[in-house]
């Protein structure tokens, strides 16, 4: 027993990953970390999706369901385990209850590279960036599955549509991936790493953001990414398989129940898992704001106090919500909910403060608050624009974001291998 | 564009056509469908995506208004006008009025004109914003619809306060008014006018310029100006092809004449002049409410016209600008109080007709935003 | 040296999944499940060869072989309608001939397996075992360096060829369209 | 413009207004060159609307209206002819499009025949739908029962 705590103990203040480390329980422990995490976050995605997307209709959400809707998803989760689980008639049963395994197993195994801080990634592989674009494009498989599987019409053309839409969208992904790690390969040593950490520590090295590195051609990489990352989950305006008129509902007409949900769970955390990976490439994954520019403890503390600072922001928003609730005896529970929840809110805040605690929450904070702002992104796409027709999205596809990235490909190299272009050149011409 | 006056009948019934044998694919887009503004069934003949023609079955929603008009006296008949085109109801009991008024050679009071006036363009205002909701949803804009249903909203309570019903309103009478303008009339119109004024700009700023709307409109469901005409397409679809036609200015009524306002026309007939078309339209229709709130006389309400109206045999063509092209009333009498006939000329109607040459060529996706722009309602089409 | 991935049990554990997934290919006769079949094994060959210490290729089976081949593997299915074949006869009567080579090769794999312990050694027992993050660099400067660069040509001439293929397969299509 | 008309044609056009509107009634055997002279010389490019009306006592019992419209002299007339029952017209599809529908819609009611046009059926009422509602003689409360019963499976047929 003795030595297994020693065992757990040993990897406490190593500075490598647990994966890394080799230490199985901490792996575990990690991998937990991450589901409960990426449920939660899919949960409170669901709320804020619908919350800010009325905001922006001039309307105001979900508000029947607790206070202000708080509980909407919990109601929609409950809602979704009852309804019954139908199988259409000649459907292929056995890959009818493959599909969605597949999907949700695909957006679920990239988080085991994605770093959310310096030790606090399930593994540190060295194949990072490759091992995520092979599990991402995994899912396309799924999707055609359950399009198949659904055994009509409407949803086979749209599994084929999405799968289609995916396939030529990952193209672009993976050049504009390719310029990332080609940018990682410009510090001292001169080799690059497809380790997301490995970018990450490029990024501290180098002392600038991907985005803002060799000044066009961060911002057009990320662009680039950022358009494909959208087609590539299906999601506002590329979102023509489920949402066009004719099509029905896409792939996954037929499904409904708990099926149906893993399917909005997969979705979700592909959102999540994608806009990880920009983060990580282009916005320095964990680290803080003007790393280097703002060094010295001070500084050091003040942005490891963020995370405290919007907990009790948080908590101070449902307060002047419970206050603002009307008094009438039948808003009694409601507003109890809601000061409850500002009150925990409150202490979690207040937890965060805490030295040992705040050292260690401060990366995870920084990284979680960048993807957050993606989410948002997303919300606000879905607002605003209208759908692509099908023959535009494989035109913006294959005839914009195809040349994009490969002009990027060449441009970063030439602008990155200057010096040793130049001296080359030089030497050939006996200058 | 193929010539309009050849087209060629669908031939649907040759039983050798089995369903893929020809890379020819014959689908329905059935009554039910999401983006049919009501209960339209059109088969589309495919060739993969492209449209090769297609074929509208209307007649689910015909309710015999005809028949019903010639067993009715004029004031009874009255309230059925505004079921043809709910969305537009005001516009259609102004023509059937002034239709009426023409016959009996009876002339509605200057102060009774005025507020027809603002209630007819607060109905296009309406109109058109219903238009615009819901063709932006058929592109995939979920936003502008509830701005314009917001803003719509306004309209309606007008409409509520002064004669108490929100859309088949019944507000005019054969010869003028039934209800005096209660008393904060004015002073809502001004502020609904003043309040709108932006929210167009909000309209115009979430799509005008928007990528993916004008990919999705700029080229789609192409009509030039003589197909138009010819096809006889009225409204702002053929204002958007270059003719510049406007009853209002053509043939004015209602003393129209004294209010100054332009007639938008578009360049090359594609959606976008359509929806170009229209957003002007709404500003100009603000700009006639302003003047005549500013302009209503004084004076009686109500023309002297006999309780029961015997009209002189013989028969008369009249009509009006509705928000979806010409409304036209062909009402012919034979001396007794119920009309031996009346024929109602509804926009849609014929508008409808020009679907076929639109969406030649077009894509599947585009034959929804190409309904989506002729602003059909199915009640006035199959009356 | 870092600690071992290639346990026992993992070796195990992915070898016999290979080997049923295998079988499964052979023996479903849905086209999809055996598909799906194949997608399996091919996964769990992509975790062979992460214990083997080769990421890069791990890395590239999953997106080559699961999520590109295997999608078209999947497209072609669905497009063309599979029913007609289903009925025709699946075997076609020399299943002796199949198992007469299937036991000759089955003895040379036993064969060359077992001489080997009586110091005959076929395979060079090899011990390098590259840690773990210099494996993608070192294919890379073997295959792009311009020093050590040996295989910089041939990469180019393979690349050429896929394009070759690829603007082939274009043309023949755009025929029907 | 009606003194050029009745030059070229003589007897068969007498012109009449009411209220302003004034309007032609035309024999049957001008209608196609009369009407395709009024669109191209007259430049009336814009078919309003064609309608009919029954008048079941007299011996020639409908009569079908065109009513035009002309863009360049901004001025709008009626033609209209007189026929009995049972007799068909030429159809006017080839001078304006338009007409297309507004026929089908005149034959759907009164059962007037265009003869040439392109897809004459009935476009309101179902396909197989007996009877011309907008006759005088047809009932307001009368329906095409036997149509009712077979496809909507209502026994009363009502």
């Amino acid at each position: 027993m003795h030595d297994l705590i020693l065992y757990i103990q040993s990897y406490l203040d190593s500075d490598r990953t647990p994966g890394a480390a080799g230490n199985i329980f901490w792996a575990t422990v990690y991998i937990l970390l991450v589901f409960v995490g990426l449920s939660v976050a899919v949960i409170c995605m669901n709320w804020l999706e619908r919350k800010i997307l009325a905001h922006m209709q001039v309307r105001l959400g979900p508000m029947r369901v607790g206070p202000h809707g708080l509980l909407q998803p919990i109601a929609d989760a409950i809602k979704l385990l009852l309804k019954e689980d139908i199988i259409p008639a000649e459907a292929d049963a056995v890959v009818f209850w493959v599909a969605p395994f597949i999907v949700v197993l695909a957006a679920f195994t990239v988080f085991v590279v994605v770093p959310f801080g310096r030790t606090h990634a399930i593994t540190d592989m060295n194949i990072g960036i490759l091992f995520m674009l092979g599990v991402s494009s995994l899912s396309v498989l799924g999707i055609v599955t359950a399009g198949w599987a659904s055994n009509s019409h409407y949803p086979l053309m749209g599994a084929l549509r999405s799968s289609a839409q995916m396939v030529s969208y990952e193209v672009a992904m993976g050049l504009a991936v390719v310029s990332a790690i080609m940018m990682s390969s410009m510090n001292v040593e001169g080799t690059g790493t497809l380790s997301m950490i490995g970018i990450v520590e490029a990024q501290k090295a180098q002392g600038e953001w991907f985005i803002f590195k060799f000044f066009p051609l961060g911002i057009i990489a990320f662009g680039v990414f950022a358009i494909a990352m959208v087609a590539e989950t299906n999601r506002a305006p590329f979102d023509l398989p489920e949402a066009e008129s004719e099509l029905t509902a896409g792939f996954h007409t037929e499904y409904s129940g708990f099926r149906w949900s893993l399917f909005f769970l997969a979705e979700y955390s592909a959102m999540i898992a994608v806009s990880s990976i920009a983060v990580t490439l282009w916005l320095g994954g964990w680290l803080r704001p003007f790393p280097n520019a703002l060094t010295g403890d001070i500084w050091e503390l003040v942005f490891s106090l963020f995370p405290g600072i919007t907990f009790l922001f948080l908590a101070g928003m449902c307060f002047y919500s419970t206050a603002r609730m009307p008094k009438h005896p039948l808003f009694k529970i409601q507003t109890m909910g809601l000061g409850g929840f500002g009150a925990a809110l409150a202490v979690i805040g207040l937890i965060l403060f805490l030295p040992p605690v705040r050292v260690r929450v401060v990366d995870i904070y920084w990284f979680s608050a960048k993807v957050a702002g993606f989410m948002y992104l997303y919300i606000w796409y879905r607002g605003t624009f209208p759908r692509y027709r099908f023959d535009q999205l494989m035109k913006v596809g294959w005839k914009v974001l195809l040349p994009t990235g490969l002009a990027l490909l060449i441009l970063t190299a030439l602008v990155g291998m200057r010096t040793e272009l130049w001296a080359d050149i030089q030497e050939t011409l006996h200058l | 564009m193929t010539d309009p006056n050849t087209l060629s009948p669908l031939d649907l019934d040759t039983p050798d056509k089995t369903f893929l044998d020809a890379n020819e694919l014959v689908i329905n887009m059935g009554p039910q469908h999401p983006a049919t503004h009501g209960v339209l069934r059109v088969i589309l003949r495919l060739d993969g995506e492209k449209v090769l023609g297609l074929e509208c079955v209307i007649g689910y929603l015909h309710r015999g208004v005809e028949k019903i008009a010639e067993n009715r006296t004029y004031t009874m008949f009255n309230p059925y006008v505004d079921r043809m085109d709910y969305v537009a109801a005001v516009s259609n009991g102004l023509g059937y009025c002034e239709a009426v008024e023409k016959l009996l050679n009876v002339e509605a009071p200057p102060r009774a004109q005025y507020i027809r006036v603002i209630l007819t363009e607060l109905n296009r205002m309406a109109s058109h914003q219903l238009w615009l909701g819901t063709h932006a949803l058929d592109i995939g804009a979920i936003t502008p619809l509830f701005y314009t249903f917001r803003d719509r909203e306004e309209i309606l309570k007008i409409f509520e306060k002064y004669c108490g019903a929100r859309l088949t309103t019944h507000a005019f009478r054969i010869g003028g008014l039934q209800y005096e303008a209660y008393e904060g009339f004015e002073k809502d119109v001004k502020n609904f006018v003043s309040f709108v004024k932006p929210k167009i700009d909000e309209y115009e700023e979430l799509l005008t310029t928007n990528r993916i709307w004008l990919e999705r409109t700029k080229g789609v469901g192409v009509i030039s100006g003589k197909d138009a005409i010819a096809l006889g397409v009225t409204g702002p679809v053929l204002r958007a092809s270059g003719v510049k036609w406007d009853i209002r200015k053509a043939l004015p009524y209602a003393n129209y004449k004294n209010f100054d306002f332009e007639i938008p026309t578009g360049a090359n007939g594609d959606t976008y002049d359509r929806y170009i078309v229209r957003m002007v339209e709404m500003r100009q229709s603000l700009r006639i409410i302003a003047q005549a709130v500013e302009g209503i006389p004084e004076g009686p309400i109500m023309a002297k016209v006999p309780k029961v109206m015997k009209p002189p045999v013989g028969e008369i063509y009249h009509s009006i600008e509705a928000p979806k092209g010409e409304l036209g009333y062909f009402i012919v009498s034979d001396g007794s109080t119920q009309p031996y006939r009346i024929r109602v000329r509804p926009p849609s109607f014929v508008n409808l007709q020009a679907l076929d040459v639109m969406c030649r060529g077009q894509l599947v996706a585009d034959v929804i935003a190409v309904i989506g722009t002729l602003d059909i309602v199915l009640g006035e089409v199959d009356r | 040296m870092n600690p071992p991935v290639a346990t026992p049990f993992f070796f195990y554990l992915l070898a016999t999944i290979m080997i049923v997934g295998g079988i499964l290919v052979i023996t479903r006769k849905n086209a999809i499940h055996s598909a799906m079949a194949l997608i399996t094994t091919l996964l769990a060959q992509a975790a062979l060869y992460l214990m083997l210490y080769a990421p890069f290729v791990a890395g590239v089976q999953i997106m080559l072989y699961a999520g590109g081949i295997m999608v078209l593997f999947l497209f072609v299915i669905m497009l063309i309608s599979i029913e007609r074949s289903q009925k025709e006869r699946q075997f076609n009567k020399q299943w002796l001939i199949g198992v007469i080579a299937a036991a000759a090769l089955g003895g040379l794999f036993i064969t060359v397996y077992t001489t080997t312990t009586r110091g005959i050694t076929l395979f060079v027992e090899r011990r390098m075992a590259y840690s773990e993050n210099q494996n993608t660099q070192l294919i890379a400067n073997l295959l792009f360096d311009r020093r050590g660069g040996t295989y910089m040509f041939a990469f180019e001439i393979a690349s050429l060829l896929l394009l070759v293929a690829i603007i082939g397969s274009v043309v023949m299509a755009k025929k029907r369209i | 413009m009606i003194a050029k008309l009745r030059s070229t044609y003589g007897s068969g056009i007498e012109p009449l207004t009411y209220l302003g509107q004034n309007y032609m009634v035309v024999d049957r055997s001008l209608i196609p060159d009369l009407l395709r002279i009024l669109r191209d010389e007259e430049q009336f490019d814009y078919c309003v609307d064609i309608t009919a009306v029954h008048y079941p006592k007299r011996e020639k019992q409908f009569d079908i209206v065109w009513i035009l419209y002309s863009f360049p002299r901004n001025e709008r007339i009626r033609v209209k002819t007189l026929i009995a029952d049972g007799e068909s017209l030429p159809t006017s599809v080839p001078i304006w499009a338009t007409a297309n529908w507004l026929e089908r819609e005149v034959f759907d009611m009164f059962g007037i025949k265009f003869d040439g046009h392109p897809d004459l059926k009935r476009i309101l009422l179902p396909d197989g739908w007996k009877g011309f509602p907008l006759r005088k003689d047809y009932g307001i409360l009368q329906q095409d029962s036997e149509w009712v019963q077979i496809n909507l499976g209502i026994e009363s047929g009502q």
